[in-house]
């Protein structure tokens, strides 16, 4: 593992590429997300926004590029010519430093809400059952799930399941959380129970990095938003930048689709 | 040639199916209708040399040289069931065929359920062992040790008497086929398998690896064809009798006995009563 | 160790004993389609006296050992004045057994047909019958073929039980070739061979058609 | 005909022991059937095609033989390769091998229908193959599989009647015996089609309790 010493980005990605057969999804992305900073990757379908979160959190190997989470190189050895995979255990030590939520929760439906919060706690950070048990009842308690931690995730709406799986994410004490579509699942009326537990995350310092079609969340928790279009970041800048001012056309038309599909009354 | 060709199933389930509908309905005598359908069917297992076997793929055997020569006296065609020895006996009550030709010996108890042909066959017990194993040299040493025998068998029933009059009795172990229990000699699992004399001799004739362990034990017994209890098959039984008697006479016994047993065998020509 | 020398001689008849097991598979998969479907009918019915007796007649040929329900009835059948030819006796019994557990392999497939697949069929003016017919049962077979398949491979082994009632289909054979010639593993190897070779063939075929099936269905 | 119980009532002791064998065999050989299985379909899910291939073969080879034909080779052929086995160590062995190809089909198709996302969620927290395995897979594909592995469960209850060629003094063995010396044929093979009824109903019995018990908070449709 190779230390970056420049600056401390919490996230570094330099020169993303990736290819499925023969369509490059990801076209040379370079990113980095700086401690606490909100950054939301917005875009149409197929843009690649989905796919760069999964490469970050290397759920998929890249053809090319480099992630360092804190400094740490994820998923490759750098040091010979060749690129090389690293091994799970150096895969883990890197890991540590990130959570991530997905679009379809993934909660794990034979363990309670409280089970699913605590079994990496126990399994990976060799807690006892007794102190994860706390931590997981305190976190629960943080996403407002105090009185569900005996509940199995059958038995929990959406909203509710995906505040479970943020818990899960953050009993681990990351310094990123990834949110892949985390509200994409839901019916509407559960979108705001989860989008309110994100802003009180953001409010406490969080880094996140957020894949959204939710163009209020990041224009009003973003520090960074970031447009994708074919695997390339069009436009990068602060909310007000890409709502507010001069746009691209792709990024123009993007944001009338989105502003028609969701006006209702003229 | 045709008739001396094991008939092949398809045949028998078709023939089956008209016989059936006739034995069902009528209470008719088993050898006029014999003769009326022109085949005389038999049950019995192609396990048994050298009863019935199968050499060079064909069935062969005294059984079937001692039927075909009925075939010719009766003037009718024979035919074979050939059936997992268990399955025989009630293939007979279920009148599944006219009579059973492997040869079943003849005890008091079987008596009472069925009726039999004139002795064809002696069928003292003796030992089958490994070749030069011995541990084994006569029948008494089989005390403590394991030994097979054919399940439901009237040798492994004279083998059971044997073994408790012997000082530590013999570990028996059955075997629903003669030839696993020959393989099992070859395990080593038995030191020794007990069956019907005529029977291991000519296994020990036919493979080197075997040899008769003399002399045979128990009580003298006989082989005998069977046919059900009833009315309707003594005619049968009285013509497969004659028949006995006719070919010793003429020796075409002999000829047969000399073929397969390699010696001529001295067998009772009135019914017997069995010892067991 | 092994000598194959006798095995030409016995080849013919192997042959014999492959074509009676063939046929008896054929006729169990066929028969067991067919009471299967029926069965499977009865299975879903509403009627509650409709769905207990399918749900007996599954529990009896899915509960008793096929070797049993053979011996039953070849052997006891007749006591009562009931007489069965044995491949009567064998094809009936094997393919019963084997509609046991296709009732329960097509009751997979009609479960997960989606409800407003009937709907539609039924608001364009399709009957009860028709829907079956044309619309559910070609859809369920489809659905099912992995199954029915690995059904018709354990039918080609267990006909290998219906020695007891004096079929000889191959493991008879290769049993009396065994006994006559003293060479049980030969045997018995050649014939786990062969039961190898006609099941992957089954295998093949069903992989074979389900590509097609799917490929017309899907294109 | 007349159906004499009083044969049946004689020999009560035997049944009952051939019985308790036949439960023996059958349980100890589901068992080994599992732990063996699953490591099979661990095999077949590979990514080592060294290791995928033979393991694929040896299911095909399980699964495309008959039971009476493997088990006698097993219990007849393993001496000559100096593999001694007493009868019941060759009828549960060999059962066991048998059910082994289907469990792991089955097995692996259980696992294939756990969602992946639920496996990448461990993944990125950092659980080793193995917590992912037990904690994550194991428990959730058993659910899944219950209707099948109760199947595989009832036809190797009944794959005991072919015990009785290696000497297993199993419930068929038995009965067939008390059969062929009392010449009670019809009691014997009823008494054995009605204690085979017993044990595959109690199995069902046993597996939907067991599937509604395990699945009450677990969704089916994963």
């Amino acid at each position: 593992m190779n230390k970056q010493t420049k600056e401390s980005p919490i996230v570094d990605v330099q020169n993303m590429s990736k290819s499925f057969g023969s369509t490059q999804v990801l076209k040379s992305v370079n990113l980095s997300v700086q401690p606490s900073e909100v950054m939301c990757l917005i875009g149409p379908s197929g843009s690649g926004k989905s796919t760069l979160l999964r490469c970050i959190a290397f759920l998929e190997q890249y053809s090319g590029g480099n992630v360092f989470i804190e400094g740490e190189m994820l998923g490759y050895n750098d040091n010979t010519d060749v690129r090389k995979l690293t091994s799970t255990n150096e895969l883990n030590h890197v890991r540590r430093n990130m959570g991530m939520v997905f679009q379809q929760f993934n909660l794990w439906p034979h363990m309670t809400a409280l089970g699913n919060v605590t079994e990496a706690l126990v399994r990976v950070k060799k807690f006892s059952r007794r102190e994860a048990n706390e931590k997981g009842h305190a976190i629960l308690a943080k996403v407002g799930l105090a009185e569900r931690a005996m509940h199995y995730p059958a038995q929990l709406s959406g909203g509710q399941q995906q505040r479970v799986a943020i818990a899960r994410s953050l009993a681990m004490e990351p310094s990123v959380m990834l949110f892949d579509e985390p509200t994409s699942a839901l019916d509407p009326e559960l979108v705001g129970e989860v989008l309110q537990v994100m802003k009180d995350l953001a409010s406490e310092g969080m880094t996140m990095i957020v894949v959204t079609h939710e163009m209020g969340f990041a224009a009003q928790v973003a520090d960074t938003v970031v447009f994708l279009d074919q695997g390339e970041i069009l436009v990068k800048g602060s909310p007000q930048e890409i709502f507010q001012g001069e746009k691209p056309p792709r990024l123009e038309q993007f944001l009338k689709n989105y502003m028609d599909r969701n006006a209702f009354w003229e | 040639m045709k008739t001396n060709k094991i008939v092949t199933p398809l045949k028998i389930a078709l023939l089956g199916l008209t016989t059936v509908l006739a034995a069902t309905s009528a209470q008719a005598d088993v050898l006029s209708d014999v003769k009326s359908k022109g085949e005389l069917i038999i049950g019995t297992e192609l396990h048994f040399a050298p009863f019935d076997f199968l050499d060079n793929g064909k069935h062969a055997g005294l059984n079937k040289d001692f039927f075909t020569e009925v075939g010719k006296e009766l003037g009718v065609k024979i035919s074979y069931v050939d059936l997992p020895w268990p399955s025989v006996l009630p293939g007979l009550e279920a009148s599944k065929f006219d009579m059973v030709g492997g040869p079943v010996t003849i005890t008091k108890e079987r008596m009472k359920r069925y009726n039999f042909s004139l002795p064809i066959a002696d069928a003292s017990v003796a030992l089958l062992k490994r070749k030069g194993n011995s541990a084994v040299t006569k029948p008494e040493d089989i005390a403590g040790k394991p030994v097979g025998a054919g399940k439901g068998s009237s040798q492994a029933a004279q083998l059971e008497d044997f073994s408790t009059s012997l000082e530590t009795p013999a570990e028996i172990k059955l075997y629903v086929d003669n030839n696993s229990a020959y393989s099992e000699i070859m395990t080593g699992r038995v030191v020794a398998v007990a069956n019907s004399l005529p029977n291991i001799a000519y296994v020990a004739s036919q493979h080197k690896n075997f040899e008769v362990v003399l002399p045979p034990f128990g009580k003298k017994t006989y082989y005998g064809y069977v046919t059900r209890k009833n009315t309707d098959s003594e005619s049968l039984l009285k013509a497969i009798n004659d028949i006995i008697v006719k070919m010793k006479a003429d020796g075409r016994m002999e000829d047969i006995q000399v073929k397969w047993f390699g010696n001529p065998m001295d067998l009772p020509t009135d019914m017997i009563v069995p010892q067991i | 160790m092994l000598d194959f020398s006798t095995l030409p001689v016995a080849l013919p008849l192997l042959w014999d004993g492959v074509q009676m097991t063939l046929f008896l598979s054929l006729m169990a998969v066929v028969l067991g389609l067919m009471v299967g479907v029926l069965m499977c009918l009865a299975r879903l019915s509403s009627h509650y006296a409709v769905r207990f007796f399918a749900q007996l007649y599954i529990s009896l040929f899915r509960g008793v050992p096929l070797l049993v329900q053979l011996m039953v009835t070849y052997y006891c059948l007749p006591l009562i004045g009931i007489n069965i030819p044995a491949l009567v006796a064998a094809t009936a019994c094997i393919g019963l057994c084997a509609s046991a557990y296709m009732t329960e392999i097509l009751r997979g497939g009609f479960l997960s047909l989606p409800t407003g697949q009937k709907e539609s069929a039924t608001m364009v003016g399709l009957n009860q019958f028709q829907v079956l017919l044309f619309i559910e049962l070609p859809q369920v077979i489809r659905l099912t073929i992995p199954g029915i398949i690995n059904e018709a491979i354990l039918l080609v082994k267990a006909s290998s039980l219906i020695s007891a009632v004096g079929i000889t289909e191959l493991t008879r054979i290769s049993q009396n070739l065994a006994s006559s010639n003293f060479q049980p593993f030969e045997f018995y190897l050649t014939a786990a061979g062969i039961y190898f070779i006609i099941n992957s063939m089954i295998s093949a075929f069903g992989f074979w058609l389900e590509a097609r099936i799917n490929r017309r269905v899907i294109a | 005909m007349t159906f004499d119980i009083q044969v049946i009532i004689d020999h009560l002791p035997e049944i009952a022991s051939g019985f308790g064998l036949t439960i023996l065999c059958t349980v100890v050989a589901a068992l080994i059937a599992m732990v063996l299985g699953l490591f099979v379909a661990l095999g077949l899910m590979s990514k080592a095609a060294v290791f995928r291939y033979p393991v694929r073969l040896y299911v095909e080879i399980i699964r495309g033989t008959p039971f009476l034909i493997q088990l006698f080779l097993l219990y007849y052929g393993g001496p000559s390769f100096g593999l001694y086995l007493e009868p019941i160590e060759a009828g549960i062995i060999g059962l066991a091998i048998y059910c082994s190809a289907y469990f792991a089909e089955l097995f692996r198709s259980g696992f294939n229908s756990i969602s992946l996302g639920q496996l990448e969620a461990a993944q990125i927290m950092g659980f080793s193959k193995i917590s992912v395995l037990w904690r994550i897979q194991i428990p959730q594909m058993m659910v899944l599989i219950t209707p099948g592995l109760v199947n595989i469960c009832i036809i190797l209850g009944k794959e005991t009647t072919i015990l009785s060629i290696v000497t297993v003094p199993e419930l068929a063995f038995v009965l067939t015996g008390i059969g062929s010396e009392t010449y009670a044929y019809a009691e014997t093979l009823t008494v054995l089609a009605i204690s085979y009824l017993i044990l595959s109903e109690l199995t069902a019995r046993f597996g939907s309790w067991t599937e509604k018990r395990l699945s009450k908070y677990m969704e089916r449709s994963i």
